[in-house]
């Protein structure tokens, strides 16, 4: 077995009580201890609990969020309906199955794919230990067909077990000791020290949203943003601020919107049909100019449409959802760990321009867990201009320059004011003058369209004249696409926008220069990126579109040959 | 009549007057401001210039008692009273009006009220509170007795409104 | 709740701003807007530490009126605003002003929700058993046979009773005002604030232009027969029976108030990542 | 006086109480029974009752629903505030005056612009007439300018007032006769007799609904849809159908769902605010197949804004503010009478598609009252697809080629099934696969792709190498303009979208074949349908986009001169 | 209601369909279902001719396990839903059923309203003070000292009364069940169902995964002591001052079911047209 693999992915699947998660989750803090990278996403079905289930692990010399092409080990604790999860568990001729013979054969959904099977008498194992569990033995076959060192697995079991840490870490040696049996997947080289964060999706956007300042969340439960919510909800009484769970997503967003008022930098979290709920008083905080920032952790629409799975398909609804012309802002994370800084982004926006933004996440951010770098943060901080009273009858809807108006906070004396979503003059006062609607419509869309977001737009990969375009989750498969075409010698440029709205033309222009084949690559049906990309650009040389709805992930794979294609 | 003064010596109870008689004008001050505003949102501003003088007319009044009382600031409103009415005698109820009223009908509502606080006064006057009190009730009931005599004399200059007077041919129209 | 009082006392007038209301000329609202500033005078408050807070329809119009800051947000959510308001802002006086509409029918939910929640807040609600600002539509509170383009022939529909609905739902004060007194709106409003918890004011405030018959609500109106309760049965038994022009404060409770506000730091924004950290 | 006019344009302005909307109606109803066409609008303060307001009324020898560019006259009752209309009512030098000298001057915002003044007494005139009203004098003046017959007048009078018939025809006479001393705008000869409705657009949208076979409505009031429900409650119950009154949006439109499930046609109506609230049920529409219709009266937008002034910025809303891929019908009337069969085939669009389909109308047709031909309708109608059993299993979401599957309706035995907003297989039941929600998004997609809708889509007139493309009621502007240039010899293409969603590339293609100017009108402020043309189409040659936030309408003269620029 | 029966009486077994429940083994729920499907039995309704509607959440999914026509809609949205289908389709036995999250949480107004409009269906909530779904957050009417993730120690707020709610809002028929009982849930619903107008059913349905501790209401529910009234205020006595655990019906009314129900058509197009001809 040599070690030469910079990335190995494994699944273990088994039937509601196996602990596969437990497995995976402790796999995942195997490797992190090791000194890899790792990331972990899961599928189960359709039961509330019980049900099958499988937690895919990646482990890798370098960071990634994205999931391989295929998996190189499928174990299974028992294989009832694992089927079911064939198309998110791809093989090939190098995989192997790893499965208990006391549970029957591997479906030949898997056989055929031309894996190798391999049986390991779990439960027997399991029963050779006092208190042991199978996968236990499974976790410690799969750790050793890593080539993952002893030590780093009774780490994570030492941390993740409450109780029987000693059976677990017997039953995990039983299961190392199996795998040295088999031919195995070894990883390279650990990768280079450096600080990191062991993370979900969903934690990073809450830990951004306080770093952002947001001291006060309203919400709603929903699939998948309720981690956000449940991680935000002891965090924010630590840090002074709190959470109330509202009756409905109209209260969640209502409330934030008179938190934020109050001075108090406010957000909620939810997913498409809570979003849905929010969009009325989404446009009563463009006039009446109140920030307030919601995460969508976009799941598979449309209406309730797959709540456990991964889709791209709110763009639509994000940028144009609101009626009448309502000028906001837009940020997609573009990797798990940008989630921090994007949500960060997003509330330093809504506050400096006393606007809503959006904040695009997805289910798959949202859920997965991975070992990322910590990443370095700007140092440059958005604050709500605040107004103080100089004696004048104050302006709440000045109209200045930049669109901004200083924003008496309540408490403020000398200038009281009524915020107003009714078309209003300066001062405030409800106004039905044309005169006074497009004054007000030119300042809201001025703030926005002046902001000048440097580079934090997009991210911008490589050269030549192909270029790749896309948002949000997709780019960690693109970015994988374009290391392995890059290792190759076939370079080409990534372009990830970070900024949906406002669109940046000019900015988009100038990376595109001398362009001549253009890739959008989404994960949604219809090509919401593509044709808003069309809308607020102009794309140059030939344009093809890359998209498929949820919940499959794009693969590297796929994007490279569109990438590499002649 | 309002709460009883509670048992306390004249001058006490002199001051708890005037302190009604006081808050009586400023609330009929406020009416009829809040009248004249409201008329002159609703273009009938021949109605609100009539309000806005009866409100100058009970501000006089006000002042006079404010000097007579040599209060160093105005006094802390009481809250609020429980007159015998809802409100005071000489306050005009809020829903008085009608944005097509014309000036007759402000001068009914403001004889009204002023023949109300006559009676007020007079009330006081003749019933049992302390001499200085009633001597003070029996003045201003004089001056709101020829509140009401000029009252009378100028609606006898102005048109008596044509039944019909405030039928609105057109709907009422749609906001938010 | 009472802001330090720094400069002379305030009057009802330093409450009331320069704009005029659209509203008709005899609308009840008027009076409720003279009784609100003639509470918050009395409550020794100062304008820049009170809120209004309002969704829409004529009564919603409320809050550019007083010199205090003001929330003229969306149809129906006025209480979540303001319960999210006086949440992160706890210094802060909230009140809440509603119509029938926007309270009862399109905000029906909140009402519930925020009667249980209990943040320390008064519900204003200008009742005038029609859609005043669409133009005359049954509200939920409008009598089942009240004829209108919307309904020919009325709604057949039995009222809501939004004292009853209230107690229901734990609002921690109730009371009853009319328009017609403002002294008393007034004097209800003040004991409202002062209570701790939701407390819940239902104004009858007469639309003269859709009910020009509620001009007869002076007639109906009375003070309620017997003092307030604390016993929730007691004051169900009370309300279910009432006919809906007793006036005066009808049930406080002895609910604490909302818990759930912030509270000190104890921790650092450091101290969160450390849960990440490897 | 020449009677060489075959357009007056006249307002009427007053206080709450003079009666100026009731004396416009009368002057439409008596332009109506002279023969001409005719269109009246109108504009009011902020005060529910009691304000200033304005009566527009447009008498001419042609059909339209747009407003001219100037008025010829403007009276008024009195001139209090009667200024904040100014932008409202341009005038020019040929213009006049009209002013009872009792109330004063006209405001210098009027006369600066060259109009000129005539005084006449209308109070002192009305006080001759016992009853007399000086709202009736006025009518008779405005009457007299345009050359309307006494008789058209008296006809009029008769049929608007319930009492004082008499009194009110001898005033409108002494008007008559005023009229006779002054300059008028008489009009050309009376055109050719047709079948004439008199008619707002929120009553033919109502008529429109129940001809398309609706008989279950759900709404929540809300400026300016209310007269649309307001017409269609008693009119529903009169064809054997029923309107309910929710507690909200929400409400209505789950009850709309719940009756078109339940096998009756079934709209709601509303504006941008209460459209926001319909967004999440209205992707339930889609993903479970169930046809409602919503009309939406757009006013001016974001949040509250101006309820009671038109904009036509609530398209980004309908067309892309479903959260997921929500594939739906959006159909816009290009005329007043247009509502009547725009709402018809959107209620049959959205039956025989079972889907939702939105109606976007406007204040300005929903709220104006045209005289206008009556329409010619098409025979063909649509009908839902119904299921029965065949002994076979039901598949509810069967893979059909057109994307349409037979419904069962409640009732009807062996067929069973429940709607589901969850993504699902055939049969209905729900499913995660990413086969199953691939199949069924295409087939969702097939079914609106695959629409025909033959020459319906657009209104296409002219030739020539410039095209305007507009929709809605930015049309009878424009096709006034197209007219005025036709006049002079300068032909073009006007190309009016009746049809928004689905797209219809290459009918538009096909349109604009040959075009080399293009020029794209709406009322909004960023360009909603021009980013939406962009992103569906390749627009040929020069674009340039003509818009303007609401409330004020676009006028002639402005499209003209861009139509006809060198 | 009742459709002509036609072909030989129908089992619960007729009405259940081949889907196999996602529910949790142990979860009340099945037996809410095999109750409804006992009492449609009873009923001699076909199941054609009755429509199971609801919400989102573990219990809103009973519709597609019953062979009656369903509609699974949006979270919160089942009354409405409800509503427009039996006022259009009134030949319809309609059953609306939902959780407490989804029927007092996010969709309370429409509760509300519902027991106002007085429509004549059946409105089942399946409770368990708890989000099941979502996987464990508080519900209206969960404890205010459970501790779960998002409200660690407990949300404080008082707990929602679902019964005098309904009372307070109008509802005509009052009823407590438990589904530890599915034959006296059957019971209930049976009588539900016959109760014109709006019939409101809530069940005690155990959530086995995230409070397991509700198994111990075996223990508490119990028939209540006394015979249901007519009377809304005695209702509200009993009501205000119940455990939560007396099952029966609770309330029957008299009220009259919503009277805007379609009637035969008596004008035709045409005649509307005539409105508009010159
Ligand atoms: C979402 C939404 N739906 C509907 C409306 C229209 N609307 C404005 S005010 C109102 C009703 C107001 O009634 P109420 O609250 O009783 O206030 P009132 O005018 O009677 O004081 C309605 C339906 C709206 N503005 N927004
Ligand atoms: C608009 C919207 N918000 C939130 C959700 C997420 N959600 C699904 S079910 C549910 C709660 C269900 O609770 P309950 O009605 O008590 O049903 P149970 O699962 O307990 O039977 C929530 C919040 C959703 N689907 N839609
Ligand atoms: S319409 Fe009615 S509620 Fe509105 S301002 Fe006028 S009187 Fe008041
Ligand atoms: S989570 Fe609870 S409510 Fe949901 S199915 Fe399981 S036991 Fe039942
Ligand atoms: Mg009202
Ligand atoms: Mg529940």
């Amino acid at each position: 077995m040599k070690a030469n693999h910079s990335s190995v992915s494994v699944a273990l699947a088994g039937s509601g009580g196996a602990g596969v998660m437990t497995a995976g989750n402790m796999l995942l803090e195997a490797a992190a201890a090791a000194g890899y990278y790792g990331l972990m996403t899961r599928t189960s079905g359709p039961q509330i609990r019980g049900g099958e289930a499988a937690a895919m692990v990646r482990v890798s010399t370098f960071a990634t969020d994205a999931q391989d092409d295929r998996f190189q080990v499928l174990a299974a604790i028992d294989w009832q309906n694992v089927n079911r999860f064939a198309t998110e568990l791809p093989l090939g001729p190098e995989s192997i199955l790893i499965g208990d013979q006391a549970h029957g054969e591997p479906p030949e959904v898997f056989t055929k794919t031309g894996a190798r099977y391999f049986p390991v008498p779990l439960k027997q194992l399991a029963g050779q230990v006092q208190g042991g569990w199978p996968n236990m033995i499974a976790l410690g076959v799969l750790a050793g067909l890593m080539g993952l060192p002893a030590q780093a697995l009774e780490a994570a079991i030492n941390k993740a077990m409450k109780k029987g840490v000693e059976a677990g870490i017997a039953a995990a040696k039983l299961g190392l000791a199996q795998a040295a049996n088999l031919d195995g997947f070894k990883l390279k080289e650990i990768p280079a020290k450096s600080s990191r964060w062991l993370i979900t999706g969903n934690e990073a956007a809450g830990y951004g949203a306080l770093r952002g300042g947001v001291r006060f969340v309203a919400a709603y439960p929903i699939t998948p943003a309720t981690e956000l919510l449940e991680w935000l909800s002891p965090a924010l009484t630590k840090v002074g601020g709190t959470l109330v769970q509202a009756e409905d997503e109209l209260a969640s967003i209502n409330m934030a919107l008179g938190a934020s008022y109050g001075g108090v930098p406010a957000l909620t979290a939810t997913s498409g049909p809570g979003l849905s709920l929010m969009i009325e008083a989404l446009g009563l905080g463009v006039t009446a100019e109140v920030p307030v920032v919601v995460v969508d952790v976009m799941r598979t629409g449309p209406s309730t449409g797959i709540a456990t799975k991964s889709e791209q398909a709110d763009l639509n609804i994000a940028l144009y959802g609101l009626h009448g012309d309502a000028p906001h802002i837009v940020i997609a994370p573009n990797s798990l760990s940008d989630c921090v800084a994007a949500t960060e982004w997003a509330v330093g926006l809504a506050e400096s321009l006393q606007v809503p933004a959006i904040v695009l996440s997805d289910q798959y951010f949202g859920q997965a867990r991975a070992v990322v770098d910590v990443p370095a943060f700007e140092k440059k901080s958005f604050h709500r201009a605040k107004a103080n009273s100089n004696g004048q009858p104050y302006k709440r809807y000045a109209l200045t320059d930049s669109g901004v108006s200083p924003m008496a906070i309540p408490g403020t004396p000398g200038i009281t004011y009524t915020a107003d979503g009714l078309e209003h003059n300066e001062r405030g006062t409800p106004s039905s003058q044309s005169g006074d609607h497009l004054a007000q419509m030119e300042k809201r869309a001025r703030k926005i369209s002046q902001l000048d977001p440097g580079d934090a737009w997009a991210s911008i990969e490589g050269e030549g004249d192909v270029a790749l375009l896309t948002f949000g989750s997709c780019t960690g498969p693109a970015r994988e696409a374009f290391a392995r075409a890059r290792a190759e010698g076939f370079d080409a440029r990534l372009v990830s926008l970070r900024m949906l709205a406002p669109a940046q033309p000019a900015k988009l222009k100038q990376a595109l220069a001398g362009v001549k084949r253009v890739l959008v690559l989404e994960q949604n049906h219809s090509g919401q990126f593509l044709r808003y990309l069309r809308s607020e650009y102009e794309l140059p040389g030939e344009v093809k579109s890359l998209r498929r709805p949820g919940p499959l992930p794009f693969r590297p794979e796929e994007i490279y040959r569109e990438i590499v294609r002649p | 009549m309002s709460k009883p003064a509670k048992k306390a010596s004249g001058e006490e109870a002199y001051a708890d007057f005037m302190s009604r008689a006081y808050t009586m004008e400023l609330e009929a001050i406020e009416r009829y401001a809040q009248f004249a505003d409201a008329l002159d949102t609703h273009n009938n501003p021949e109605v609100a210039g009539l309000f806005r003088k009866l409100s100058a007319i009970e501000s006089l009044h006000a002042k006079r008692i404010l000097a007579e009382m040599r209060w160093p600031s105005l006094p802390a409103l009481p809250a609020a009273y429980a007159w015998e009415s809802v409100e005071g005698p000489e306050t005009a109820p809020f829903d008085a009006v009608h944005y097509l009223m014309q000036p007759y009908h402000a001068l009914e509502i403001a004889l009204r009220c002023e023949q109300q606080a006559r009676k007020y006064y007079e009330d006081i006057a003749a019933g049992s509170a302390p001499k200085r009190v009633k001597a003070a009730a029996k003045e201003m009931a004089a001056e709101e007795a020829s509140h009401v005599a000029l009252i009378q004399d100028w609606m006898k200059k102005v048109p008596q409104p044509a039944p019909g007077w405030d039928e609105d041919p057109d709907p009422p129209r749609m906001n938010e | 709740m009472n802001a330090p009082i720094t400069s002379p006392a305030l009057t009802a007038k330093d409450f009331k701003s320069d704009y005029k209301p659209v509203w008709c000329p005899g609308c009840g609202d008027y009076s409720v807007l003279t009784a609100v500033t003639k509470a918050l005078a009395m409550l020794e408050l100062r304008p820049e530490n009170v809120a209004v807070v309002s969704g829409i329809g004529c009564s919603s119009r409320i809050p550019a009126y007083t010199t205090c800051y003001g929330f003229h947000g969306v149809h129906g959510r006025s209480l979540p605003a303001g319960t999210g308001l006086k949440v992160a802002r706890p210094d802060l006086t909230v009140l809440v002003a509603s119509g029938d509409g926007d309270g009862y029918s399109i905000g029906g939910n909140h009402f519930l929700h925020a009667c249980r929640r209990n943040v320390d807040l008064t519900y204003i609600v200008m009742d005038n058993h029609v859609y005043g600002m669409t133009k005359g539509q049954p509200s939920p509170t409008t009598e089942p046979d009240w004829s209108s383009k919307l309904a020919p022939g009325g709604t057949g529909v039995r009222e809501f009773h939004p004292l009853v609905i209230a107690l229901a739902s734990g609002a921690n004060f109730i009371a009853r005002a009319f328009s017609g007194d403002p002294n008393g709106v007034a004097a209800l409003i003040v004991e409202a604030v002062r209570h701790p918890g939701f407390s819940f004011v239902e104004v009858l405030s007469p639309c003269v232009t859709f009910r020009p018959e509620q001009r007869g609500w002076k007639e109906s109106a009375r003070p309620a027969p017997v003092a307030y309760t604390d016993d929730p049965a007691r004051a169900a038994r009370r309300l279910m029976t009432d006919d809906g022009f007793n006036i005066g404060v009808l049930y406080k409770g002895r609910r604490a108030p909302f818990a759930g506000l912030p509270a000190a730091p104890t921790h650092s924004l450091a101290d969160l990542e450390g849960g990440f950290r490897l």
